[in-house]
């Protein structure tokens, strides 16, 4: 918690709020108002972009509490995200159950097949149990291209209605994008809410020392399960919106590559962090997105060179960015941020 | 049966290849306690090598391999000095993602330098039938079992043996012991980072050798999980067993489980093994265990 | 002098100061022991000395440390080793997955060919007759005395001139704790080489040290030749809690307000 | 940074609005998205596919011009990501308003084929369509008709050359590493099953899975080669195809495999610098073929070389492009004349892709003429192939003509 | 628990009941080929001050960890209170009352002063995922209940103006000063103390033994110590257990122990001969 000088909780619920300087309230007013906005602001591009980020974000999350907050490496995460929009899929396909209930059902089937591999992380640990994840990639496509056709289509993927609710049909990009507006803000309000109670302290305590977490009375080989539990409903209810969004799901969506960068975005925002989940991935995305809007500049401006060359270039620049980063930052984006403000911070002083 | 013994058989043959580039991982691992995850890439970076040395620059066999692996060796190197040196001391995540910048990075050279167009491997070792009793054989991949038989009967020795390849071991087992008996840990980083590029780029020949062959060769990288995974990351031995333990069930597994699941077993069922395996055993068949303390 | 600290200070982390001035010397073929409670900082004196401290992120920031009258607190490992200078690192870290001759092999790093190391590795067997037999065998399964054998053993493949020993005693029965001291000192006997060695066994170490010093939250307090420190009633004291004067109040009579006092102020 | 690049874009592209302005050209601009692989799985496409901005440019000039309509292409690197589609998209509705858009493949149709509709924007495909894109009201149209009407016109056309009169013996190799393999399996299998096998025309003798990246094929190929296949379907990428090649010199058989041009033997023959080892080998494809020389597509290559900076060589991928841009220009060109150069809509162009034909003249030649319904995103009736194979070490085309396609495929 | 501090230091020592609270009974312990424990037995009695002494590595620690379900012997068996608890895991010995301070530094680098006492409290509390993940109500409201209990604690201990720190940036004293904070949060019944000196100054020490003397007052609980200042130990200890290589040499009261040869010669070593 890091408060500018002079700033003192009278109250151990003031003590324990997010945001507490008038300041900080402006700001938030002001971002709520910039994403209520935005179709409004920047229609079109903006707002394709931003529900992707939003959906991504909700896959990020549910992996900072996985593996920043609780410690236990992740590379499973888009396969859990396709457990999520398969199940809520076929609920909307073959049942036509509302998106109120097939999208947590989504994040549950998720978290269940998430949960198996936290029962393999009481006994696998480190990089042991980072490439184990990985089987989660292989199984998922495997079953999902084995299972009954009438379960989830096999080869040939669902095809999906809009989400509706009563007679208001999410399908067009500025109502979709509201829909995940929505789902992102609960889900990180969720995630604030778990990292600070007993939960969250809890998958920290895992992280940072099991054993002396174990002896002090937290049930690890729960804790971890849970971790992944939670860390797959994320990614479920992640993969249930995406499922809304494209209206098409097929085992192609999920890649180990996606689990991958993933990875990625939470080392550059800053492990076992919120806003450091929030920040890699806005951060990662617009860089995606500045590659795909930069590459066809470049190849307009030098069409010598050719766009086989240019985008190619582009993967060094973002592997070497990536390279950069965790050399010079590895703590992420939000630690130096941290570190600026700490420079501007009088607090603690002796009261 | 012959087609049950032929399945297993070639199924113990590809296992040895993936053997091979499972060793490449375990070397840099069990030095430098990284998991490089752009080992495939740097397979595909010594494939191109050899192509470009043999079919762009037109340079025989004899001259073209030893440059190529010279190459490679100096790109292990190189990739220690400049990225993972600077990381000492960090915590796994960091290893986790630089090794994964580096896939991508590499990924963006190599579309860069040699495009992503099909390329023909030159065929290094012959291409022809090897036959025993009604099972056939390709002699380029029973060359190649036998190379990695002998590449892990050498490394063995050498990690066991050899004083330099002692001073290693003792680098895997722990940085600081290593650094107070005198030994330089960050040059044996090197040193296993070499031998790294060294294998992968002979694994790419034996692969590759007389096939068809895009940047997406490195997929072999990830096929060789389960059998460093499961061999356990420390064990050089041990990971020619488990090349022959993979390579084995997928045998079995395509001929008993094929039918049942109309195909495609062979992608998932190592995965499987190695989760199983893993469960039974954490730290893989032949990987060093550590005690707890508090 | 063999080896000389002059007003050494470490910082680890570039803000935690554990050593605030060490002054503290070894003769060539002197055993010197180096006394002090848990976290007194003898550890981290030895890790100064032999280079492994900017592994650990620590740091020397000012005095000097002189290995044979030229300044090391800058040298790599490797080349004090090569000049003769090993450390035993506390907790018998053997490298439990090898056999019992491998590591000692892997101590002859500086030794130019086999026929040499084959020539000290017999010398080492002499000094320890047990290992013969275990040559073969993985070491982590030895007891711990063996491991604490073999650890010394591993230092001596790299003839030092200066080993630095890191508690020996630790976890080991009285009886081996003696064969270990007695080795030690027939080792200083027969070819010359010096001990600093770091222990929480005062009488032990005493018994057999030329010198010893006594260290404190990062200082040394005291100073002397062995017998005086053995007869030493601080360090008695210090050790055993046998004297019954000394501390002069007892721990149960410690008053609330000093603690109030300070931490207000 | 999005907002500064978009900006700078916008400047670049007025900068060259006002330059063609003062070439007092009366050319309505139209921008079309193009959407391709440059550093993803299908990276080895995206040069080659680059033809199709050659096409659009030679349109401009000619019948463009008559019509008041000028297309001009942007290519985005989707890294055949469907998140990265996705994303990008709405940027692209928004941007660019579309009136036609062009695609790769699985990647990009995944993402978009559903919204389509809504969008009103039509996305034209090269490559031939799958079984999973089969729906009526699409507003994804491919160049042609899927793989398995393709590919069953020449195992058709195969058997009927058997000369011992007996039910062609077929096997397939394929993976079930992506959906599109196991859909074409899939479609073929039930051809042959429900219309070939009855008529005594062809039987499915065994069907071995293999990996995308298959290291050693000789256990399989053993089983191919017990089942006495007479050919292989299915091998539907490079990897794949070579090393069942492998595979089959080590048994010391040679048994014929089937593809589209750009998975066989085209890419491999290039690299191992011959055809020798691919003879008797057959590929099969709905556009124009590379084995033929001096024919009007070749007239129309050359002529697109030479004038519009085509990068890519005479070769199957190349022409792929070519047709994804011809189709589309056409489309254009149907609705402009329907609703005016300067009213066009996508809505306009869907309509002329759904109603009414293509010539083969019109298509240059590179393809056949086609007939869109609103029941299929691709030619359902009416379509064509040629096949090609490998013949004394040579290679070139099978049948002298466009062998209709049969229309008695059924949905799988 | 009432505010500890304020608990006169002069209130009379507690009545010793008869009943043990801890009882270890043979208990043997190897690590690979090494014994760490060889048939240990004690027993702690109610609200005693129990010292476990030896030279390093005599089996001190093994002896707190097999009691807290960490290590699992391989022979004997442990009682807390009549109630065997051996065998079970590390956190539901830990529910059953038994808090533990450790020797080295084993605290949540990761979590604030406040947080790392409310992991302590994590036994007491219910909150779980859901109510965890709405926040609002039932668990605000546990969060600020528990809080106020940790409070206390950080009053007591005097560590007020760092509660927010991260503990990864405290020295080692008040490291150790937060362990045991973490410890007390769990309102043990019995207190397990590893090495709580180590380290220490004589003011530091001094801080701690006043801790230890309270604790033990205020909440009439035993504690288990494992320490090797023989003067501290001297001090406070009510009974002492004296451990060598895995073996109890003596066990008695101060004065005994301060007397015994065994001790003597086991905490001397043997003389060597020279």
């Amino acid at each position: 918690m890091t408060l500018p000088g002079g700033v003192h909780a009278e109250t151990y619920a003031q003590d324990r709020a997010l945001i507490r300087t008038p300041w900080q309230w402006l700001w938030f007013a002001a971002f709520v108002a910039v994403l209520l906005l935005l179709p409004f602001l920047r229609p079109g591009g903006a707002v394709g972009i931003a529900t992707v980020i939003g959906i991504t974000l909700i896959a990020v999350l549910g992996l900072q509490l996985t593996s920043g907050c609780a410690g236990q490496i992740n590379m499973g995460q888009s396969a859990f995200m396709g457990v999520g929009a398969y199940a809520a899929g076929a609920l909307a396909v073959h049942l036509h159950w509302s998106f109120l209930m097939t999208i947590p059902i989504g994040g549950i089937s998720a978290a269940v097949f998430g949960a198996v591999f936290g029962l393999a992380a009481l006994r696998i640990k480190g990089f042991y149990l980072a490439l184990t994840t990985i089987a989660a990639q292989y199984i998922f496509t495997f079953a999902m291209l084995k299972l009954p056709k009438e379960w989830f289509g096999q080869s040939e993927g669902l095809r999906m209605d809009p989400a509706v609710l009563g007679s208001f049909a999410f399908d067009t990009d500025n109502r979709i994008y509201y829909l995940v507006l929505a789902f992102a803000a609960l889900m990180t309000y969720g995630a604030w809410g778990l990292m600070r109670s007993r939960t969250g302290r809890a998958f920290i305590a895992v992280r940072d020392n099991d054993n002396a977490a174990e002896v002090i009375g937290i049930n690890v080989f729960y804790y971890k399960t849970l971790a992944f539990f939670i860390g797959a409903f994320y990614a479920g209810v992640a993969g249930a919106l995406w499922a809304y969004y494209v209206r098409y799901v097929q085992a192609d969506q999920f890649t180990l590559w996606l689990s991958v960068w993933y990875v990625g975005m939470l080392i550059v925002g800053g492990m076992g962090s919120i806003l450091g989940a929030i920040v890699g991935t806005v951060v990662i995305r617009l860089l995606q997105e500045l590659i795909t809007v930069v590459g066809p500049q470049i190849t307009d401006l030098l069409p010598t060179l050719g766009g086989q060359f240019v985008f190619a270039a582009m993967n060094m620049l973002l592997g070497g960015l990536i390279i950069v980063f965790v050399i010079f930052e590895p703590r992420g984006l939000v630690h130096r941020w941290n570190i600026v403000k700490e420079s501007y911070r009088i607090w603690p002083f002796p009261h | 049966m012959t087609s049950l013994l032929s399945q297993v058989a070639n199924g113990a043959l590809t296992g040895l290849l993936y053997a091979l580039v499972a060793m490449s991982f375990v070397i840099i691992y069990r030095s430098a306690r990284v998991f490089n995850f752009a080992q495939g890439e740097i397979v595909v970076v010594g494939a191109f090598l050899v192509w470009t040395l043999m079919s762009a620059f037109d340079l025989p066999v004899w001259a073209a391999v030893p440059l190529a692996l010279l190459a490679s060796v100096l790109l292990g190197v190189l990739i220690e000095r400049v990225i993972l040196r600077s990381l000492v001391g960090e915590e796994l995540f960091a290893f986790v993602m630089v090794t994964i910048g580096l896939l991508i990075f590499i990924r963006g050279v190599v579309l860069v330098a040699w495009g992503p167009e099909v390329r023909f491997f030159p065929a290094v070792l012959p291409m022809a039938a090897v036959k025993v009793g009604a099972l056939v054989f390709d002699r380029a991949m029973v060359i190649g079992g036998a190379l990695t038989l002998v590449v892990a009967a050498a490394m063995s020795w050498f990690f066991n043996r050899t004083q330099l390849g002692l001073e290693m071991t003792a680098v895997a087992e722990d940085h600081q012991t290593a650094l107070s008996l005198g030994i330089p840990v960050t040059r044996s980083i090197a040193v296993a980072w070499g031998i790294s590029g060294l294998l992968s780029t002979v694994a790419a020949i034996i692969f590759l050798n007389g096939k068809g062959m895009t940047f997406l060769a490195s997929d072999i990288g990830f096929a060789a999980l389960p059998v460093a995974l499961l061999a356990g990351l420390e064990s050089i031995g041990g990971v020619v067993l488990g090349g022959l333990i993979v390579g084995i069930a997928l045998g079995l597994a395509s001929y008993f489980l094929d039918p049942i699941f109309n195909g495609g077993v062979a992608a998932v069922f190592p995965f499987v093994i190695m989760v199983i395996v893993l469960l039974i055993r954490p730290t893989g068949l032949f990987g060093w265990k550590t005690i707890e303390r508090i | 002098m063999l080896l000389e600290l002059t007003n050494v200070e470490v910082v680890y982390s570039d803000v935690i100061l554990v050593l605030k001035g060490v002054n503290l010397s070894v003769a060539e073929g002197h055993i010197v022991a180096l006394l002090g409670a848990n976290g007194a900082g003898k550890t981290t004196t030895l890790k100064a000395i032999s280079g492994l401290l900017r592994s650990e992120d620590g740091e020397v920031t000012s005095g000097s440390i002189q290995f044979q009258g030229v300044p090391i607190h800058t040298e790599e490992p490797q080349n004090l080793v090569r000049r003769g200078l090993v450390q035993v690192v506390e907790g018998r870290r053997i490298l439990p997955h090898m056999t019992v001759e491998q590591n000692l092999l892997v101590g002859s790093k500086v030794l130019k060919d086999r026929a040499e190391r084959r020539q000290v590795l017999d010398k080492v067997y002499g000094y320890f007759p047990k290992l013969v037999n275990l040559r073969a065998r993985v070491s982590g399964y030895l007891s711990g005395g063996e491991q604490q054998m073999l650890v010394i053993g591993r230092a001596l493949m790299a003839r030092p001139r200066l080993i630095l020993l890191d508690e020996p005693s630790l976890g080991l029965a009285p009886m081996i704790v003696t064969e270990i001291f007695e080795l030690v000192e027939s080792l200083r006997r027969q070819e010359g080489i010096a001990f600093l060695v770091v222990e929480q066994n005062a009488n032990v170490a005493l018994a057999v040290a030329d010198h010893g010093y006594v260290m404190e939250n990062g200082r040394i307090v005291l100073y002397g030749t062995g017998p005086e420190l053995r007869e030493n009633e601080d360090i008695k004291e210090f050790y055993l809690g046998m004297s019954i004067s000394g501390h002069g109040k007892s721990f149960k009579d410690v008053k609330h307000y000093k603690r109030r006092k300070r931490w207000l102020g | 940074m999005v907002t500064i690049w978009r900006g700078v874009s916008k400047t670049v592209v007025m900068l060259a609005l006002a330059a063609a302005a003062t070439a007092a050209t009366a050319q309505t601009e139209y921008k079309v998205p193009g959407l391709l692989d440059f550093s993803g799985p299908f990276a080895d496409l995206g040069k080659q596919m680059m033809a199709r901005g050659a096409v659009l440019k030679w349109w401009n000039d000619n019948d463009g011009k008559k019509l008041g309509v000028k297309l001009s292409l942007k290519e985005y690197d989707t890294r055949y990501d469907g998140t990265v589609v996705a994303s990008m998209w709405p940027g692209i509705l928004a941007e660019m308003k579309p009136i036609i858009a062009l695609g790769l493949g699985g990647a990009d149709l995944n993402a978009l084929q559903q919204r389509l509709p809504n969008d009103k924007v039509p996305v034209i495909y090269a490559p031939p369509g799958y079984g999973f894109g089969w729906h009526p009201n699409q507003w994804v149209f491919n160049a042609r008709a899927t793989y398995v009407h393709e590919w069953t016109t020449a195992l058709v056309w195969y058997a009927a050359q058997n000369p011992q009169k007996r039910p062609l013996k077929v096997a397939f190799m394929s993976s079930q590493a992506s959906p599109a393999y196991v859909d074409l399996v899939k479609g073929i299998d039930k051809y042959i099953k429900t219309v070939l096998e009855p008529k005594g025309t062809a039987t499915v003798v065994i069907t071995e899975w293999i990996e995308a990246q298959p290291v050693d094929l000789s256990s399989q190929m053993k089983k191919v080669i017990d089942a006495k296949a007479d050919i292989i379907i299915g091998t539907a990428n490079t990897t794949m195809a070579a090393a069942a090649m492998r595979a089959m010199q080590l048994h010391g058989v040679n048994i014929p495999t089937l593809a589209a041009p750009w998975h066989t033997i085209w890419p491999l023959a290039q690299a191992m610098k011959s055809y020798v080892p691919w003879e008797g080998h057959l590929v099969v494809t709905g556009i124009a073929s590379t084995a033929e020389k001096n024919s009007k597509a070749w007239e129309f290559y050359q002529a697109l070389a030479k004038g519009y900076g085509l990068p890519a060589e005479w070769n199957p991928l190349n022409l792929l492009g070519i047709s994804q841009g011809l189709l589309a220009v056409r489309a254009v060109e149907h609705a402009a004349k329907k609703v005016g150069g300067d009213k066009l809509t996508g809505a306009a162009v869907y309509e002329a892709l759904t109603t009414g034909s293509f010539t083969e003249d019109e298509l240059m030649g590179i393809l056949p003429t086609l007939t869109y319904t609103k029941d299929a995103p691709f030619p359902l009736k009416g379509g064509k192939v040629r096949i090609e194979w490998v013949k004394d070490g040579k290679y070139q085309l099978a049948t002298p003509n466009w062998l209709t396609m049969p229309t008695d495929v059924t949905k799988w | 628990m009432p505010d500890v501090a304020a608990v006169s230091e002069s209130a009379a020592m507690p009545a010793r009941s008869a009943a043990p609270i801890i009882r270890v009974d043979g208990i043997t312990l190897r690590f690979g080929g090494v014994t760490a424990l060889a048939d240990v037995s004690f027993e702690i009695g109610a609200s005693e001050i129990h010292a476990i002494i030896g030279p390093n590595g005599a089996g001190k620690s093994c002896t707190l960890n097999c009691l807290n379900g960490f290590n699992l012997p391989q022979q004997g068996r442990l009682f807390l209170r009549e109630q065997e608890i051996t065998g079970f895991a590390p956190h539901r010995i830990a529910r059953l009352g038994v808090g533990r301070t450790f020797q080295g530094l084993q605290l949540f680098a990761g979590l604030s002063v406040v947080d790392n006492l409310l992991t302590g409290r994590h036994l007491h509390m219910k909150t779980g995922a859901l109510e965890g993940f709405i926040y609002r109500g039932w668990a605000h409201a546990e969060e600020l209940r528990e809080r106020r209990r940790v409070e206390e604690i950080i009053d007591f201990l005097e560590i007020k103006n760092i509660r927010h720190k991260l503990v990864g940036s405290l020295s080692y004293g008040l490291r150790k000063r937060v362990d045991l904070g973490r410890a007390l949060a769990m309102d043990p019944k019995v207190l397990l103390m590893d090495e709580p000196m180590a380290g220490m100054n004589l003011e530091e020490k001094e801080d701690i033994v006043r801790f230890v003397i309270d604790i033990r007052e205020a909440l009439d609980i035993p504690i288990v110590i494992v320490e090797h200042d023989m003067h501290v130990v001297m001090d406070i200890a009510d009974r002492i257990t004296v451990l060598d290589w895995g073996h109890v040499i003596a066990r008695g009261n101060p004065q005994a122990i301060k007397s015994d040869p065994t001790v003597i010669k086991a905490y001397l070593g043997a003389e060597v001969r020279r």
